[in-house]
Order: structure tokens, then C-alpha cells, then sequence
């Protein structure tokens, strides 16, 4: 065992992957001579050379669309985006050309490609820069979307990412890069599509990812205190999604709290309301709810934006009025 | 550059027969659309098949070719079958692309064709991304990327080319300009219609040509390659030509004269190789027979077509993800 | 009353709208002098002219963004997208800029402008022309998503959107262009943020819009027959929502069915599952179900597609399972 | 056109007090940031100074001015007080955007500044956008719209270009050169390093210029503006400055040498302004008073920002949607 820090995990992933395998290659601005912008690909223009660790203008939808390229040519890119919110962009390259190449090629072309890079809110970084925006990824067949919370599973599944053939959305977080976590120091993977116990608990199960996972934990500490016991689910993968932990956890529990940071309408959230309550109907004592950023843009002042993200307290609160009804 | 052999005879009847091939399947396939046998969108090439069969001989068997929805002559010139073709267009399993592409995605691994890409423009990306991956592997390959004149305004295109320069990229880009952007002329769609002029914005290599004449387009591809596989960077032509048919099949062409079309018509390809073939001392009779070798090919893929089965529900499922990594 | 087919209403909203306020006008592809690739705008090039009917290059970024600083500068756009998947060039400039200009600059700036086209699929399009996208739009805060299912709706409707001063997504359908509804002589506004009880009833509630408003009415009548009564509510807007409507005739009938064409995964009927069982959970009998696209892309071949989009066959048997519960 | 008349010695103190304002309140800045009194992203525009100073006298006040996120020099140049702009960056009700946008997003309706735009590019389109509303509205305003070189590269950028030299929009488009995007020199984003030969893609009048000191910057706008005010369609340039902080707060600046840092610094803007106004007479205790008049300036827009409020929470609700239409 290690302690690692965040960024330090995912570069330990794609130095290894890019030593076990010639066809991978980083590309994204700023990721070779600056060392990245959040310092995640540190040291490893100096290892593998510009060929590949490939600093890029700022063309998302250009460089997206070229990566999908050099997928089908054979090789296997790693496309570091800044932030999801400079996708937007490039959104065209991913949604109608990654996602489908497979299908409208009927499997003569796969597009073995992962985009990754932080999401969500920081901090006092304005609307259109603290977006969550796993939810217009996850929308789409075609593609697999894993957002990660700890340092052990950015190994892991950002190996098993890069070694994925179709096109992976990974998704990181400016405030998590510098989380300390344990990581095993033998080599190791973990599958796509495994959710993640990170508590148990028998009266409520929260079920989220990425950094409300620490959301989540610090609720249930709260929650421990009040003599209520929380499960933290974290899904690790949206896409695809681990039904069978889902359900039954949710079965077992019977009352379900998702938390995302992100807009509400029409979210990862509510797709997971909206199964859970499908499969497990039956077994529910109240209704499956959730806790979301408030349904505005992000403002810049501190006291706003306090207001607008979904954190313990907020959780907490949801969580005692759930078990009240 | 040296000016590459002018084809001889021999070639010629090659490519006048690939030219015709393409015309007649297009014509069949018209009328299939017409008995609703054929759905959907269905662009034609007819018009301008010199630039396909010129482009395709003056390139290796191995070089990746990528080009938009109008994409029927470009398959068959590199070789697709008009079986493959027409069936594809029927929906067919045993189209090119079992029947899931249809009319706009005609993709073929076997012949390196990419495809067949529906949103105008977004394909540019992914030709110069194949040129990314040859250029990383030490390949000698190249790319050529097809594009209309209505997708020279795309901001995916511009950015490809931005990128391609600046890494030196082996790559050609040629713009289709047929005049029209469906009913949108070049004049009323670009303040400069010279599209090879994009180039000048980012310092590329370009040049406009008139590619009516197979010989003029096989001499202008050949130049480009050589200049882009001897690594000295990417080029960017503007083929004059010209489409018949309206855009698809729903357009009465109304922006138009019928004198235009009967205008460009004189510049036929199978007529200007016809008449190459005449002058070289080929009878008329060869010529006929040449034909009707053509219709005879297209004739016998509308039966194919019309006699195999449609795709199999398991298609539906077995195309969103690949397996395996 | 007249009978007016829905590429008439939307134009006759446009027509209103321009006559009643100069700063209104139309830019799009092909809106002008090809008087629409649909047809909407036959005719108003030559009653506004080309300062107000503006054809447009395929540039959809350049040309939304456009709207978007025009809007800021007091005129107000409708801006025509040829159908909504290739709006995902443009995403950047909806969601970043359209949706957040208000927010961002504490109300000083307003972009009152309209996006709309067609979404969902035709027939036989492929993987790239076949997607429903209001899911994506409708996940931000500061967009209308407006999605109409009748001619007279769709006057109402538009006008009240071309009067509204908040960016509006509208959204109609290639399928229901020619569709034929009444509709008043007289002016008429139908407010944002109403939904419409297309049919009545009191065994199970179908919500849904656009398009499948049809299919829902269709499995209605299928029901009936089996003396099932089917309630069709049509969302009409999707943001807002009313949820008033919603809630009520959820909580009444027990049991709820949302239709959706698209992709489920995060798609707007799961926010609708995810509301409605919050909201009325002790009234509900049953889970709250949705009939959607299967989780595929979308294919050529016609029976594949067939496979694909939820039918009114989908809806019925959906009904009948959860009846049977 | 006729070089606009040379700025007197009045005018020339004035341009030094509003420059060296700019340079006051932005140290403060950077010193409040670093107290975290000031947080998110802020993006310095010392040493930029003479091109927001001498662009401003080049424009009418109701010309429309569009930049990204470097806005702080152009928002005061223009005449946002530097209490305003002191307050947004505290996040603070008194600010020119009530605190809801911060460093990145000063907008200003009064002084007809759109925007402090966060997406690389992605505000160029509403520039132009501008342009087509005055040109819509028959009147003589235009816009002008600063980028940086890297943006230089986003699709939006060049298809925003491309839609105004079609319509020949009064527009004028200025590349504010300094050299880097981020930590990538220009020379390793762009083949072309003069950015105004962009325009030479579209057919776009272009030159570039040096743009230290605010007469030559005066001189080049005004012959810009002239020309897209006279009708004849847009203009580009490019603008070539430096920035002496790093990119942002968090930027350590090692991709350059404290010897080009100082080189440039020979070309201060605020330096040149003095000596012209030392050539023309004016005293070294006249020219230190201004600067002495901006510190106070800039020292009390710190007071006023420390007492104002926070924005109320009610900001946050207010501002997603505006009411009426
Ligand atoms: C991004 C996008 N916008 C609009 C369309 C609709 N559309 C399909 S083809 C076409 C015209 C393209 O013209 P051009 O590039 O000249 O190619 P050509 O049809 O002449 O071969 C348009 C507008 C589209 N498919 N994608
Ligand atoms: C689309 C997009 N991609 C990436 C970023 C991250 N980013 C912010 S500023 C910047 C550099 C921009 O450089 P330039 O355009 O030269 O402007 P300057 O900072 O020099 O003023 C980058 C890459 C972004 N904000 N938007
Ligand atoms: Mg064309
Ligand atoms: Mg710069």
C-alpha cells in the first residue's frame, strides 16, 4: 500500500498503461510541457517524449474529433479535457461520432478513446465553469462514463478505461486532485460497472459518486451521531450501471437517497429514482429522493454558491425528514 | 513535384468503367427509391464520379479515406462492391454495413474507408486523426478527407485544419465543390468560393482544380499525396465539379437553371474519358461494351440486394458496445 | 376555425409574431429562398424579405452564437436548426452563452431568442439523424424546452415563445409536419409552462409529448376497446413544467405510464418518474413506468428501427402488465 | 481612410490615468487574492493596458464591446468604476454584476461591455452578433470583440469570422497577441503566429500591428472601426501585447525566461505614455500625481469592496429566468 494523492493516481494508471502498451498516448492542452493544469500528467513528457504527451491548441471539438480518428487507425488516445465544461464544444465529436462508430460501422470500427478530465463545481468559478455534466454523457448508448472518488479507484478504473474498447467519459474533480487515499502498489484493475459499498448502514441508503461520495460519508458521520445508519453506495460507473448492487441495497434498506452534485432536471438523479422505484417497488417505505444542486446557475459569490451545492447538511437534512414520514 | 504518368488506355477503361458502375447503381438505386425499396436519405453522386475513381487511383490501397453522406461513389471507386452498396441501401445483412449505416454511412475497413458521416463537417476531424495515428506509428500512409462547400463554414473543419498544419499532419483534405450546398450556391454560402483558400487562414498548402476529367483529378490527387506522405504537411484542394441530381431525393432543385446543369453536363467525366478513350484509338464499341459491363454489374446488385435477407433483431444489440479490449 | 397542417401553424406563428414586432425575424438554414428544407417558411422571404428571413452557411455554432449577441443587442431571433441533431455543434453556445447571459450578468443583459427544429426520428435516418435531444437541453436551468404535438399548439405555443424573453428550445418533429389540427382564427397565445389533457380517463395516466402524443392517443383507443381507460396528458413544455397537472392527475388515477421517444438513460421521463412518485407516492398503486427508445442507436434498416421506437404496441402491453400488478 | 488626428497631451493623461488605474486596481487584486479575499480564477491584464485604453478612445459609447475572461482592463477602460469592478471580483452586491459573475464575467449594459466570457472562443459569435443587430436596425454602431491567440484555434472563432465577412457585418475583430494561452507559446498552438491571418481563410481586410503604446492602438482601432463603420464589412487584427503575471493566480510562469519578461517590460505601456508626455512638455511631478490619483482610485474601489454586502440570496433565484417579455 501507497498513499496516494488523487492526481498521482490517475498518472500512476496511464504511466503504467502506457508502458504495458505502445498505442496509448496523451493528448490535451497543457498536459506536456506545463505538466498538466492540474499537475496529473506531471513528469510524463519527460518519460515518453512529445510523441506522446501531446500539448494541443485549443480545439476541443478539432482534437476530440482527431483522437476518434486515431482510434479507428489503431492507436488508443487519452484525451484530457481541461474541464467538462470546455466539452461543450467538442460535444458533436463525442455524442454523433464516438459514441455511434461502432453501430453505424456494424462493429468494423471500434473507437477505443478515453476523454477525461475534472467536473463539476470548484470553487467561485462562475456558471460557466462548475458544471456537473455527466448527465448529457450518460444519456447516450455508445458510450461508458465512470466518475471516480478515490484515489484507489482512479487506478483501477482508469486502467480498465484505457483498456476498454469503445469510448470511455471518465470524470474527475479539481477539489479531489490533492485527496490522500491508500492505493495496493501491485498492479491491479477494476471492471467497469461494479459499484462500490464505501458504508454499510440498514436505515437509509445514499446512493452517489465522484466527490459527493465524501459528501455522503460526512452525512452518515453526522447521521452515525443521531443513532441513524447510512449505507454509502458509490456507483463508480453511470454507464453502465450496477443494477444488481443498486437494488438490492435499495431493497434491503428500503428508503433511498440519491445525491448528485449537478442540475436535477433530467440528471444521472433522477435516473436512478426512476429505476430503483421501478425494481424495487415493492420494498420501498417512502419515496426514492434526492438531493441536487438548487435548479440555478452557478453564481460566483461564496455565499451563493454555498447555497447552490448539495452538501452533509443538506443530505443530512433530506435523510431525517425521509425517516420522519 | 514531377507531373505522376498520364494512365493509359487501359487504365482509362478501367476507370470509365468504375465511373459507370457508380452512375448506374445510383440511377437503380433511384428508382428503388422511388418504389420505397430504398429509404430514408439518398444523396447522389451522379456528376461527379471523376473525383472518387481519379482520387482513388492516385492513392495507396492502405491510405484512409473519410467523406460525408454522399458517400456511394467514393465507396465503389475504392472498391466496395455495388452488391455491398446497393444492399446496404436496401438494409440489407448483407450490406456493407449489415444494413445499420444505410445511404449515409457506407463504411468499409477492408478498403480503409471510414465512412459516411451525416453531420456536415464533423467528419473532418477523423481524417486527420487517421493521418495523427500514421504519422505516430512511422506509417507511410495518408489520409484524404472529402468535404462539400457547404462544409467549408463548420468550425470541426477549420479546426482540423488548424491542427493538421501544425503538426505536419500527412493528410489531404478535398473540398467537393459542387456548387451547392443543397439549395444554397458557394456564393451565397462563402465570401470566398475558392474553398482551397480556407488553407490560407492556417498556412496550408492549396489549390483549386477543375475535376471533371478523371486524368486532371488523378493528377492533382497524386501531387497532393506525395507532397503530404513526404511529410512535408498537410494540402488543401478545391475540386470543382458538379452534381446532377438535387441534394436528395425530396429536392426539385429550384434554385437552379436547366440550363446550368445542361452547361456542366458538357464536361461529363464519362464523356471527357470517353473521349480520351476515342482519341487513344479505343473503338466506340469497347466503350459500349464498357457500359453495358457497368449495367450489367449495377443490375445484378439490385437483385442481390432485393433477394437478401433484412438484418437480424440481435444487430440492434450487438453493435452499441464492443467487447473485449 | 380553420384546418391547418403543422408546418402552417408554426409558420403562420411566425408570421404573426413578425408582422405584430419588427425586431422578430427568422435566419436558418435554407428558410429563405429554398423557402425551407420542411417547408415551414414557404412564402416569407418574399412577404419579409432577405433582411428577415436570413439563409444562413452551415455554421450552427457561429450562427446560434450570433443570435445569441443579437438577442443581447434587442432584436429578437428565431433561429431554424435544420433538425436537432446537428444542434450538438452548437451546444457550447446554448447552454454556456443563451442559457446562463442572464445570470451572469445580474439581469442587465436579456437573450429573448428561439431555437427551433425538428427532433426526434423520421424514417430511415441512421444513428445520426434519429435523436430525440430534448433530455439534453432541458437539464439546464435558464432554457424553455417547449415540444408540441398539434397544429394549434404549436401557434399558441411558438408565439408565446417568440414573445417570451428567456431563450426557448422548441422542438416539432419531421414526422408531424404534415400532420392536419384545427385551429382558431382568431389570435391566440397558449402560455408556457401549461400542460394539455389530450384524453381523459381513469385507469392509468400516459404523460408524455410531441410525437408520441400520437402514439399515446393510438394505444388509448387500443385500451379502450379492452375497457381500460387511458388519460393522455401532453407535457406541452417540459421547462417549466407544470407540475400542477402532473401531480394532480397522477395522485387521482395511481398509476402512471411516461412515453418518451429517446434515449432512457437521464432522459426527461425520468425526471418525470422521479417527480411524480415523490410527489404522490402514497397515492400511487404501482411504480411509475416509462415506455422509450430501446438503449440503442438508432439503425437503418427498416425493421430494426421499428424495434427501436416505443409504438403504441410498447404502450398498450406496458399498460396491461402494470394493471395486472 | 485618413490616420485619425494624434491624441494631444490632455488626452495623453487621461489614457495614463485610466492605464495606470487598471494596473493599481489589479495589484490590489492580486493582493486581496491572495488574502482569499478574492477567490476563483483571476486573470491579470497588466501589461495588456494600452490596448483596452487605446482601443476605448478609438469606439463610440455605444459601440458594443465583447471579451473572455481577461476583462477587468477593458471593463475599466470603458468606463465600469473600479468600485464595481473591485466589488465583482469580492463576490460582493455592489459589484457591476451584483457578485453573481466575478473576474471572469464583467458585463456592463450602461457602458455597453457584454460580457467576460469563460468558454475560449466561444464569445467571438456575439460580437458579431451585435454587428448583425446594428446593421438589422440600419444604424451606424459597430462591435469589437477581443481573443487571445490561443482562441485563435476554436471553431466558434472562425465561424464567426467566416458568417461576418459574408454579410459584411461592421465588426471588427482584435486578436489581443501576448504570446501564450496559458503556458503555450503561440508558436506551438498556431503554425501562423499572426493571428490576423485568419481573416485571409474568409477574405478578410487584416493586418497586425504592435500594440504597446495607446496612440499606436488608437490609431490602428480607429482605422478598423472606420472602415466597418463605413460598411465596407469587417476587419481583423491582430494586437501584439504581453502579459507579465501568469496566466492566472495559480500560474508559476516557468514556459518563460525572466529575461523575455523583462524585454518586454522596456515596452510598458504606461513607461511609453510618460515619455510621450515628457517629449511633449508635460513634468515628471504632473505625470507622478496620476499615477499617485490611480493608486487612490484603486485604493478606495479595496474600502468599498470590504464593506459592501454580500448578495442577498434572493440573486440566486432572480436571475435564471427574467420575467415578462
Ligand atoms: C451540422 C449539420 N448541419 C446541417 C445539416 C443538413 N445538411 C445536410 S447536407 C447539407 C448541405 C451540405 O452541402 P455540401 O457540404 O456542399 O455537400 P454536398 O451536399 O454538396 O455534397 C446540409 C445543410 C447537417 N447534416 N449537418
Ligand atoms: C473552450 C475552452 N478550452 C479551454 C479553456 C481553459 N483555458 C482558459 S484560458 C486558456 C488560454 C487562453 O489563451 P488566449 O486565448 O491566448 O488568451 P489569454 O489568456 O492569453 O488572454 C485556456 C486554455 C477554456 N476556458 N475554454
Ligand atoms: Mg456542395
Ligand atoms: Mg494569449
Amino acid at each position: 500500500m501507497s498513499v496516494l494523492q488523487m492526481r498521482e493516481a490517475l498518472r500512476r494508471a496511464m504511466n503504467e498503461e502506457m508502458r504495458r502498451d505502445e498505442r496509448v498516448f496523451l493528448m490535451g492542452e497543457e498536459v506536456a510541457e506545463y505538466n498538466g493544469a492540474y499537475k496529473v500528467s506531471e513528469g510524463m513528457l519527460k518519460e515518453f517524449g512529445a510523441r506522446r504527451v501531446i500539448d494541443t491548441p485549443i480545439a476541443e471539438n478539432g482534437f476530440f474529433g482527431l483522437g476518434v480518428g486515431a482510434a479507428m487507425a489503431g492507436i488508443r488516445p487519452i484525451v484530457e479535457v481541461m474541464t467538462w465544461n470546455f466539452s461543450l464544444v467538442a460535444y458533436d465529436q463525442v455524442i454523433n461520432n464516438a459514441a455511434k462508430i461502432v453501430q453505424m460501422t456494424a462493429g468494423q470500427y471500434r473507437c477505443p478513446i478515453v476523454f477525461r478530465g475534472p467536473t463539476g463545481a470548484a470553487e467561485n468559478l462562475g456558471s460557466q465553469h462548475s458544471q456537473s455534466l455527466e448527465s448529457i454523457y450518460a444519456h447516450f448508448p455508445g458510450l461508458k462514463v465512470v466518475s471516480v472518488s478515490t484515489p484507489r479507484d482512479a487506478v483501477g478504473l482508469l486502467k480498465a478505461s484505457i483498456r476498454d474498447d469503445n469510448p470511455v467519459v471518465f470524470m474527475e474533480s479539481e477539489l479531489m486532485y490533492g485527496l490522500k487515499g491508500e492505493v495496493p502498489d501491485e498492479e491491479f484493475i477494476i471492471p467497469l460497472g461494479v459499484a462500490d459499498l464505501k458504508r454499510a448502514g440498514d436505515d437509509v441508503l445514499l446512493v452517489t459518486w465522484n466527490k459527493s461520495v465524501q459528501t455522503c460519508l460526512a452525512a452518515a458521520e453526522t447521521l452515525a451521531a443521531e443513532g441513524i445508519s447510512a449505507a454509502v453506495l458509490d456507483l463508480r460507473t453511470i454507464r453502465p450501471l450496477d443494477e444488481e448492487a443498486l437494488y438490492q441495497h435499495a431493497a434491503r434498506i428500503g428508503r433511498v437517497v440519491v445525491v448528485q452534485e449537478g442540475f436535477p432536471f433530467a440528471g444521472v438523479g433522477a435516473e436512478i429514482v426512476a429505476r430503483v422505484q421501478e425494481a424495487v417497488f415493492d420494498s420501498l417505505d417512502a419515496p426514492v429522493v434526492r438531493v441536487t444542486n438548487r435548479d440555478v446557475n452557478q453564481p460566483y459569490a461564496t455565499n451563493l454558491e454555498k447555497l447552490v451545492l448539495p452538501g452533509p447538511d443538506r443530505v443530512v437534512e433530506t435523510v431525517r425528514n425521509l425517516l420522519r414520514r | 513535384m514531377e507531373s505522376p504518368p498520364v494512365p493509359g488506355p487501359d487504365t482509362l477503361q478501367r476507370w470509365l468503367l468504375d465511373m459507370a458502375v457508380i452512375r448506374r447503381v445510383e440511377e437503380l438505386a433511384q428508382g428503388a427509391y422511388q418504389q420505397r425499396k430504398i429509404r430514408g436519405f439518398l444523396h447522389l453522386y451522379i456528376g461527379q464520379e471523376a473525383v472518387a475513381v481519379g482520387s482513388h487511383a492516385a492513392l495507396r490501397k492502405d491510405d484512409v479515406v473519410v467523406t460525408a453522406y454522399r458517400d456511394h461513389g467514393i465507396a465503389l471507386a475504392r472498391g466496395v462492391s455495388a452488391r455491398a452498396v446497393m444492399a446496404e441501401l436496401y438494409g440489407r445483412s448483407t450490406g456493407v454495413c449489415k444494413g445499420l449505416g444505410g445511404s449515409m454511412h457506407m463504411a468499409s475497413a477492408e478498403h480503409h474507408i471510414y465512412g459516411g458521416y451525416g453531420i456536415v463537417g464533423g467528419h473532418v476531424p477523423l481524417g486527420a486523426g487517421a493521418a495523427l495515428a500514421f504519422q505516430y506509428r512511422g506509417e507511410s500512409r495518408i489520409s484524404l478527407t472529402f468535404f462539400g462547400d457547404g462544409a467549408s463554414n463548420q468550425g470541426a473543419f477549420f479546426e482540423a485544419l488548424a491542427l493538421a498544419q501544425l503538426w505536419k499532419l500527412p493528410a489531404i483534405f478535398v473540398c467537393e465543390n459542387n456548387r451547392y450546398a443543397m439549395g444554397t450556391s458557394v456564393e451565397r454560402s462563402s465570401y470566398l468560393t475558392d474553398m482551397s483558400r480556407r488553407g490560407d487562414g492556417v498556412g496550408m498548402v492549396r489549390w483549386q482544380f477543375e475535376a471533371y476529367d478523371p486524368v486532371v483529378v488523378y493528377e492533382n490527387i497524386a501531387k497532393a499525396a506525395e507532397h503530404a506522405r513526404s511529410g512535408a504537411g498537410p494540402v488543401i484542394l478545391d475540386a470543382q465539379c458538379y452534381r446532377y441530381r438535387g441534394h436528395s431525393m425530396s429536392d426539385p432543385g429550384k434554385y437552379r437553371s436547366a440550363e446550368e446543369v445542361a452547361e456542366y453536363r458538357k464536361r461529363d467525366p464519362l464523356l471527357l474519358t470517353a473521349d480520351r478513350l476515342l482519341a487513344a484509338g479505343v473503338s466506340q464499341e469497347r466503350i459500349d461494351a464498357i457500359l453495358a459491363e457497368a449495367d450489367a454489374i449495377a443490375t445484378e446488385s439490385v437483385s442481390f440486394a432485393d433477394a437478401s435477407p433484412e438484418p437480424e433483431a440481435r444487430e440492434l444489440y450487438d453493435h452499441t458496445y464492443v467487447e473485449g479490449t
